[in-house]
């Protein structure tokens, strides 16, 4: 009875100012519209929904994570890798459509999509041969003044689909035998892991034209194995061996440069067993200088990609272990936002996304079945 | 299976919790659960249910608009866009509206006016998935079919694929 | 133990059979290879899975309800509706597939699939008017003799495309204003339902064009609302209005007749308040000579379309109710298969299906997840 | 919310019985459930877990191909053809056979033996959604891309969407 008598008292002020009778008050006839988002802030995300077990329908969900809002779903072909421009205006997905759903002929795509509308701009026709498979941050990059997207193809023969988006086009296919994906260095060059433990460095020109490409050892692949799902903090790469050495590749002058090795573990962690596993295992604020890492007890080797519901934080000045966060579901993917206020982002087994505000330290919502296989997180 | 084995498996997560699932939806003893419909099975009902929802509506158009319940959706079959980043009047970014749509009279319960609702599809995405509702209050077969909720109304739109449904009053109805 | 010791006897009975050493017996290389189905039987099943919240993921589940097996899945187009051919040899589809998954240029066409390999054989493109709907069984059906598919158009302008399935061509589009779906009448002919409340027959020629139209009332639409999804048995189609008066229209020489109305419910069932809902309410087994309908108590209007647990069996030389059937879970469509021991299968709200055994009375089993959206079921 | 509603949104569910899905899930003390990942994570279980899989197997060969346990399972990353109307060497009809594969080593609990296993994906098709799986056993990065499963090796037939995974012995590692 509390509640009518507010929502009466509610709608009679209302109405009043408005000077129409409240007895009479009837709705108008009403118009309809399509939304347009406001221009990104660092918190919005985009997480990538490769959507496993219904793959023709893989999207990218955008969330607003303070508010748990979706804000908007793009459509992207066959379990499609995204990459958003720096200058927060465009997302772009390497697509693969066939004409007959699974079957027919194959055609693959750069889509620009509007930050705005969610429209799509334009697309570019590629060479049919993008690489498919459980999506990875260095699948699709950008340069860092947003003139080339770097697409990586696998057929299983590699290379890299250059496309000047400035100018709307496909300028150059580079092949990169041995080697794999595509981290971006700067403006006018990216570098590839290859199975040689090294980075090989390509630099090309504005035309998108290759001038050169070096190679920069930093693992031994016969010795260890090295977790290719980095993260850029700065100018640093930040790599992981399956046993939790962190490699950091740092990037000066715009050449490679094999940095100091550290371990997320000490000695009592590795005798309690503490190992790295998960999907998109670590990541990084900026702000805070801070790299997390998705860590679990009982570590065999197998467990390199298994999920969990612990993220350990590192001061990256000094490589000490500075918090525990422990979050309430089991996580496969991280993502940290850029911003002052960052917050972490974990997309869970279930397909839920965890929000954790790390300068309050508390947990903030879970945003449940936001999509099916959240496997990456990205942000402006 | 391992949690990542999971991670692939929506489906799996079935076996495992069937029984708890169904004693949930079931324990209210009929068909229906907890929420949307009971205020229409039991009219005795109306009047708390509305008071309720209307904490979360306008003056004069109570109600929450993410939720089944909410008055205009007397005939809705499909997606809320009020859930999937639109409005109860606005599509989702990204989406394209169908210029053809069915309608449904619907009782608004602030001024008790029947209102005539057109339900415009949102178009040319994927599904949105969230807030799923069927209401068939005033449905009728297909040989109606601009009173039938079960057409892909996105004919409309320039691609068809549908993503969530609007609900734009276009007068009372008489 | 036990378990193990029996393991060990099976293996050494089993090897020694091969006159092979266990100690040094050695698994040898193997090839691979695709399955091909037998002949169908009649109680294989085709879930038509309208998946609708990953609508882009439409399917068809072929499944042996008596072992409760995937047979295979046929990937289909947007919500695409089906027809078996008599013969058993062939799955029509009528598909709507968009150059860029959600969006982009739109093709129909209607895809012919081999029954035992699973694999498209032929398509045919279609005026880009088909009908997108809950998928219902009267939007795709095909002529007595396997000779023409009729697919149904919606525009909201209503018509039917005729494919001449032998010669692989589409031969005419028969405008029918007013009416809706096609119903399968002899070798020549479909029926539509109206507005007016009748059925519009149209008789084709074996080119596929019109030879002439009539119209059968059979219903008031001012005073009665005429649920369209009818169920054939043998030359009678059994329509029910939604208060659960069952309207059959007799297929005679040709031509259609009303016949005599009869109510799923008498005088203390409908003070019990008893009603039909449901998607495909009704199912029927030629063998019983019963109707099928799906039933549930506290009836409204509104509950046209409600799923239930409970299905009644009617005799149809008399019209009496002769059994009830409780199934585990409420389900939304039924189907009954039309051999001499039939089955009857449920798609339940869940996206089971339900699998009871009628000339045993018996819940068989519930094949769990096998689809996202099992609206349909169909069998040879 | 009604029955009917929850027909279009397998997603709803979710939110219904998310606690007791959960219990059941942690409810062994690790991320592990039930099932699969045990014989390996508890190597003092492997006889028994491997003498009851092996009632279902052939001898030889023992063990459940619809079980993520099953021994040539060992590095599989998706769904097990086994469910799928296929079988351990075999696709589902409707499908097209991957030319190219990874491989793993695994071993072969009845002899002891290594085995090499090619994980050849079927593709053409949607995926089957069925018994999912994920075992990184012999799993290696992307950089050595022929023991690594996360690639949709579809690349290799016709149509290059992914269905199911079988496994074909290409003999015994030396």
């Amino acid at each position: 009875m509390l509640k009518k008598s507010l929502y009466r008292t509610g709608l009679a002020v209302s109405l009043s100012s408005l000077l129409i009778s409240t007895a009479s008050a009837q709705l108008a006839r009403e118009s309809y519209s399509i939304e347009t988002l406001d221009e990104p802030d660092q918190h919005r995300t985009y997480i990538v929904d490769n959507n496993f077990t219904h793959a023709l329908s893989t999207r990218i969900r955008v969330v607003d994570p303070n508010e748990q809002k979706l804000l908007g779903t793009i459509s992207t072909g066959y379990m499609a890798p995204m990459v958003l421009s720096h200058d927060k205006s465009t997302i772009y997905t390497a697509d693969i459509f066939y004409a007959r759903s699974t079957r027919g002929e194959r055609t693959d795509v750069l889509t620009a999509t509007d930050a705005q509308t969610l429209n799509p701009l334009w697309e570019v026709e590629l060479p049919a041969k993008l690489a498919n498979m459980l999506t990875e941050l260095y699948m699709l990059t950008i340069s860092d003044d947003d003139r080339f997207v770097y697409a990586y193809n696998f057929t299983p023969a590699t290379s890299i689909s250059v496309v000047d988006v400035k100018n709307q086009e496909m300028v150059n296919e580079i092949e990169i035998p041995g080697c794999m994906l595509n981290y971006p260095v700067g403006d006018r060059a990216f570098a590839s892991i290859c199975g040689d433990g090294t980075l090989q460095k390509v630099v090309i020109d504005d035309q998108g034209q290759e001038v050169s490409r070096s190679k920069t050892r930093f693992f031994d692949p016969d010795e260890e194995l090295m977790n290719e799902r980095a993260i850029l903090n700065g100018d640093t790469y930040y790599f992981t061996t399956t046993d939790g050495v962190i490699q950091p590749v740092h990037i000066v002058d715009g050449e490679l440069q094999a940095g100091e090795r550290w371990s997320l573990f000490d000695e009592d962690h590795q005798q309690e067993n503490w190992g790295v596993g998960g999907w998109q295992l670590l990541a990084a604020s900026p702000h805070l200088n801070r790299l997390y890492a998705l860590v679990h007890p009982d570590h065999e080797p197998r467990k390199w990609e298994d999920p969990s519901d612990t993220v350990w934080a590192y001061d990256l000045e000094s490589g000490e272990k500075v918090g525990e966060i422990t979050l309430p579901n089991h996580v496969w993917s991280i993502h940290v936002t850029k911003d002052e206020s960052p917050l972490l982002l974990g997309g869970t087994v279930e397909g839920d996304m965890e929000v954790y505000d790390l300068s309050q330290d508390s947990h903030v919502a879970t945003m449940e079945e936001i999509a099916g296989t959240p496997i990456l997180m990205l942000s402006h | 299976m391992s949690l990542l084995d999971r991670f692939f498996e929506r489906t799996s997560r079935r076996v495992a919790h069937s029984t708890s699932r169904r004693n949930t939806l079931f324990k209210l003893g009929s068909w229906m659960v907890a929420g949307s419909a009971l205020p229409l099975i039991l009219p005795i009902d109306r009047s708390a249910g509305n008071a309720h929802a209307a904490e979360k509506g306008e003056p004069g158009d109570p109600g929450d608009p993410t939720s089944c319940d909410y008055w205009r959706y007397c005939s809705i079959d499909g997606y809320l866009c009020s859930c999937c980043g639109g409005s109860k009047t606005s599509c989702p970014p990204g989406t394209d509206i169908s210029r053809v749509a069915w309608v449904g009279t619907c009782r608004n319960p602030a001024d008790g006016r029947d209102y005539i609702i057109s339900y415009n599809d949102c178009c040319g995405n994927q599904p949105c998935g969230k807030c799923a509702c069927n209401r068939n209050d005033s449905e009728q077969p297909i040989y109606r079919p601009f009173n039938n909720n079960d057409i892909n109304w996105c004919i409309g739109a320039e691609s068809n694929t549908y993503v969530c449904t609007i609900t734009v009053i276009q007068g009372v109805a008489t």
